[in-house]
């Protein structure tokens, strides 16, 4: 179980490396600051902050922890149990907290990819502490603190809904706010390719989100049983797989192409698709489940090309597009598949979209008419490292090309 | 025929580029240099604060005939401007000969 | 046993970083490509097909696992069991076909290393499909599944001869057919040198391993006995460093040199030759096995290039030279070293040889017949990157030397 | 437990990355060449000697370790138990020499990365030997091994003072006989940056590391008690973010500007801050002091600039700085705070303090007869990948800016 | 003395270089700029599918005595050719002075 | 006006830098290019051991007024030199014009 905590840390080390590998050389050290800044203070505010809010001891109507409504003091609400460890075999108090807290700072960190190459830093790092600190443990409250959706019988074994759609959503409003990024749409709207500048980085990233998911979704097993835990590692492993190959098949059929990129996002893909149903599903389900995740990516990347939203790392495609599908396919596949599960999962989906666009929307247009949420055009155009790190480059010895 | 030789701000390559299309000039090579000029710029690694002179730049060399130096150098000039110090400059110089590897062949009509 | 699972998964991306960092950057984008593609197709063919024939009921005759002869059936064969978990603590039906399924993708990652930057994508698939999916679960079954080979008394630990010397066999092969890439050997048939164009990609990959390793054989307990178990990892990681320190010292010796790659070479040599006995050897004993495994190598690499055979990655060296090196060193030290032991040792190896041979001949010249094995000219020199994955580049904002 | 000493061991890719990162082009293959070797020659050294000079049965007078006046044959000492194995579930004698091996390896790391980029390899070898194999062991036997220190009360959980420290003060010794790389200083004095090269392995190093922390403090529980492993995981945590928070928000408020390599050097502040005390700390203790440690940090790096003492990756500021404050914090802080302890610990820091920097002079003035220190002035300009590596290039097919 | 200017595709350089060895040119050098002209390539990269015509070429330059000129560019011209839209372009351009830094001197001797 | 093309090592750059300093010439592009010449280096990798003649150098492009270019080849001339073989070459090639793009304006007093 704190191996698990470790695998989840260690998934930050794949995220920045994908969302580096995805982009641009020039935004390189504001995009490793961000993501720097998202798990540091994520954990902090978690401490402080968040771990009470959600779990809390009691609802005020079943809807926000009581722990809002009351205490919010500074002095740091965990720490006064002290050594006072009520624990279970593994699984304690202690070791809950840090893994729910990097749990947080991945929903975070989605958001930190979709807009990355031209969001202004400093607001990005207040709408990012409002939702680790708020809207993501107020969510999470909903069902693992037990709160209404987990009376109603919604099922999210480890977070595509709870998680991955938080972030998604999010992803998604901002970049509707925040426009697309200089050159990626030309003058008749069509989408252009801005290609990303270390795609060995990427794939390292897609490898070790895998082995974090491990942990993320073994991890969530929240008891070290070990027969349930290797079921839950074997569909993961078996669906992200499934995913790979099928977003790449499906590529190489329209395209004839062998394309990395769809590999790794079909990758991802099939691991958040399987992610709310981990522990319900056998061999073939988890194909079935992951494979169709991978389609969908594919298919929500060329939607949003088609929108004109500007998505650098396929955020959108696979935390959102996935997240949803892999929390409905618990009412479709597995041991809890019928009718009834469906709906219930279809109405924790659209309430949890409700939440998230209606929080996010709401801060960013506040953030917006305060700060202003993109930096200006030269800043863009020079890169972000130049502009707000003090024009640190990324690969001081390297010759690059820019554009 | 003559070499046309400027150096200019990487983020104004995107324009010049669209200029030199407009007036037709369709063939040029570029690559990246680091330029020392007037201009500074300030860094900040690891609480050291130091200024550069040395700047990255793109550097494009077009070949042209005669007839074309006028308006590529206008073309240049036009888009490549901020007005701040560190626009760049334009060299021409004195090309005797052009051959396109292609076709062997020799002379003005390479440039076409 | 679940955690170990992880680290050979890990493995993966060590395998990927050691190999695009010693090849050039125009065929990165092809070779992580295959590395996907193996970790994945490899996962879902074990699954459907490759766990049943390694782990039989019963055996025909002793040699070809009996699910073979009877079922072939599209529905996955395990998942029937379902949650009816017969584990042994920390050990289950599902952590072992997880553990197994990524052993087999081992191999053929080794192969994949061999043939880099020539080889064409589709038939190298259809050559990893058929090894992971009939033979490394074949000759798995003789040792492992409990077949002839096992009944013996043939003693391989954790696979220098069913995992690396299967793949190591079947690279020799792959490039003995392949001939080598363009500009490898001058027209006197004189070696030249082809750099790798990432070598601190190739030295995490290296570490990498080296971690994945601590799994590798730390999982191959089968058991969470913390005595062997650490055993195990000690003796592991000691030869691991002698085996480095041996390749790098004795090109010091030869070369008035520090050479770095030969440094790695030499880790992995010894990593490979404590394999087959690593719970049998003492420190000592690990100490001489893995500097032998590092010396090894270096003369492999050497006789390699004298053959005008060509391995870009030095996987037959590591993988065959000190998988049997590993194999027979059972025979020679530790705790089952015996005249009788060793001569098994010799006969398994040269079982399996002649297996692995004759399968790799006969499925590769079928597919060189059928497809061809080796993009042309142009593609070879414009890099695989431009010709098979749409020109997509590795690291598109660095200016590169192309060679 | 294992698996703390796996993510020990992979603390030394977190080494390397680091390293590599923040120093230029021409001495990667260097570095990484120290690095393998100090890893690989650690193992087989402690193995030989350290580990039994370290845990002696007993002691000389209470300061050397009788193993060191006995017993110094050729024949490996541990090895000699075979498999009478010892163990308290989970942890056993080989387990712990493992472990304590990769610690022993750290130390000669952390100097590895002050003297990066001018230390001539050999010489830097027989420092290092010595170090790993002496004073290392012997320093930590006074604590670890039952020796006065620990006699007295002196507490390092982890080793702040014990591995870092050690490393620490070595480095700063090493530098200062050494002198600045050619360009840091100009002519007046003043300090200049010398840019490190791949800033995304750098980032990459630090979150590797806060991952091998995990197992660096929670392996020092040395017992799989899940409730103090989980509190040491928090503080570790928590430290890290709080030292890179307030390392960044301090160059934030002096330099108006994200520096991304002081959040980075504030994170291991942190980490190494928490070491001494972390399973005696509670939440606000471990903000505290991490913050602290951030700072501390920073305002090192400046003092060394200001000292015009050269040490590329920061290691004298974060290993020597915060492992001091840390040793001290213990008796500041959380559930063993008082002036006695205080006062032990600062006696403690005075006494390793006095040993490492005796032992260091001695040494190194001896090498510097010997066989130099320092590479001469061509060599440092071409890089000593040129020089001391056959010309072997870290980027065969980049193009470069050298500097 | 001429400077001759050679852009050529990358992969055909190991076949250049051996033609300005065969006909005694030993010193010379080049670097890698991008190339803007008829040839495209296609891209796809994440589901967009694009073309482009910046292309990476490889650029030698070579400084000759002057009775050097015709066979330099003749091996150019033969070694780089596939036939195919993209092969490049040579330009010829005079150079008025030279010097060998080892020894200081000067003129059409330190091309030799 | 003239272009000073100097081919040097790149471990002498800071020197010709100040050099140049030395003399006003504040201005000027490089960037780093393969040379081949005489000079070899040696190389090992994985057992095998080779020599090449490609070698990384730096290259500066200055274009200075007429009365400008013997200080500056002189000062190349001496801070570059090692003595060795290696040391690269200076070419001095015809300008006909220049422009500054930040003013629009064209000639000598471009250069200053
Ligand atoms: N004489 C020169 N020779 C070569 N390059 C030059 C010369 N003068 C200027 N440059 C290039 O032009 C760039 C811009 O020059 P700078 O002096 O900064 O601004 P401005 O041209 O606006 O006065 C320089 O960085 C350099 O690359
Ligand atoms: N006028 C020019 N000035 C500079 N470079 C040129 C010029 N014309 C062509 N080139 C270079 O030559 C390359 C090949 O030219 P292209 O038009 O594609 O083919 P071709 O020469 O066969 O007609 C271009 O990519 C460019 O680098
Ligand atoms: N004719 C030439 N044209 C272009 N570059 C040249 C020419 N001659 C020499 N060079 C450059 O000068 C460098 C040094 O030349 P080399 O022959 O090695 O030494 P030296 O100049 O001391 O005789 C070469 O690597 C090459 O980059």
């Amino acid at each position: 179980m704190m191996l698990c905590t470790a695998l989840v840390f260690f998934m930050h080390l794949g995220f920045s490396f994908l969302e580096i590998g995805l982009t641009r050389q020039k935004n390189t050290i504001n995009i490793l600051f961000k993501n720097f800044f998202i798990i540091s203070a994520g954990l902090v505010l978690y401490a402080l902050i968040g771990f009470n809010l959600m779990y809390p001891a009691s609802f005020w109507n079943g809807i926000l922890p009581d722990y809002f409504v009351g205490l919010f003091g500074l002095e740091s609400p965990i720490g006064k149990e002290g050594l006072d460890l009520a624990y279970n075999e593994g699984y304690t108090y202690w070791t809950d907290f840090l893994f729910q807290g990097m749990f947080a700072a991945t929903a975070a960190t989605i958001v930190s990819g979709a807009v990355a190459e031209r969001a202004k830093l400093g607001s990005f790092f207040v709408f990012s502490i409002l939702l680790i600190g708020l809207a993501y443990p107020l969510v999470g409250s909903w069902k693992w603190g037990g709160g209404f959706l987990d009376e109603w019988g919604f099922y999210d074994f480890a977070g595509s809904t709870l998680v991955h759609s938080v972030g998604g959503w999010a992803a998604l409003l901002y970049i509707m706010k925040l426009g697309a990024r200089i050159g990626k749409f030309d003058k008749d709207g069509k989408a252009r390719a801005i290609p990303g500048h270390n795609l060995p980085f990427a794939a390292a990233g897609v490898l070790i989100l895998w082995l974090g998911w491990f942990g993320f979704n073994g991890g969530s097993v929240l008891s070290a049983d070990p027969g349930l835990t290797s079921l839950v590692l074997t569909t993961t492993s078996i669906a992200a797989a499934a995913g790979g190959l099928a977003a790449a098949g499906f590529v190489h059929i329209v395209y004839k192409n062998f394309d990395l990129t769809m590999f790794m996002n079909g990758i991802l893909g099939g691991l958040v698709s399987i992610t709310a149903g981990a522990d319900l599903m056998g061999i073939t389900d988890a194909i079935l489940i992951g494979a169709s995740g991978g389609v969908i990516v594919v298919l929500a990347v060329s939607l949003l090309d088609k929108l004109k939203l500007d998505d650098p790392v396929g955020a959108v495609a696979v935390h959102l597009g996935t997240g949803i599908w892999g929390t409905l396919a618990v009412g479709l596949f597995g041991s809890s598949a019928s009718t009834d599960q469906f709906l219930i999962q279809l109405t924790g989906v659209g309430i949890v979209a409700a939440f998230c666009i209606t929080f996010s929307w709401v801060v960013l247009t506040l953030i917006e008419k305060i700060w202003g949420l993109r930096v200006v055009r030269e800043e863009e155009l020079d890169g972000l490292d130049q502009a707000e790190h003090g024009g640190m480059t990324a690969y001081a010895d390297f010759r690059m090309n820019q554009h | 025929m003559k070499k046309i030789d400027a150096i200019i701000r990487k983020s104004k390559f995107h324009e010049v580029r669209q200029a030199l299309h407009d007036v037709n000039v369709y063939f040029f090579s570029y690559w990246d240099v680091t330029g020392v000029g007037h201009e500074k710029k300030e860094h900040l690694y690891r609480g050291v604060a130091y200024s550069s002179s040395d700047i990255q730049r793109r550097y494009l060399s077009i070949v042209v005939n005669n007839d074309f130096v006028e308006k590529t150098v206008h073309a240049i000039l036009e888009a490549a401007k901020t007005g701040e110090v560190g626009d760049g400059k334009i060299f021409v110089t004195p090309v005797e000969d052009a051959y396109r590897i292609r076709t062997g062949e020799s002379g003005n009509l390479t440039l076409k």
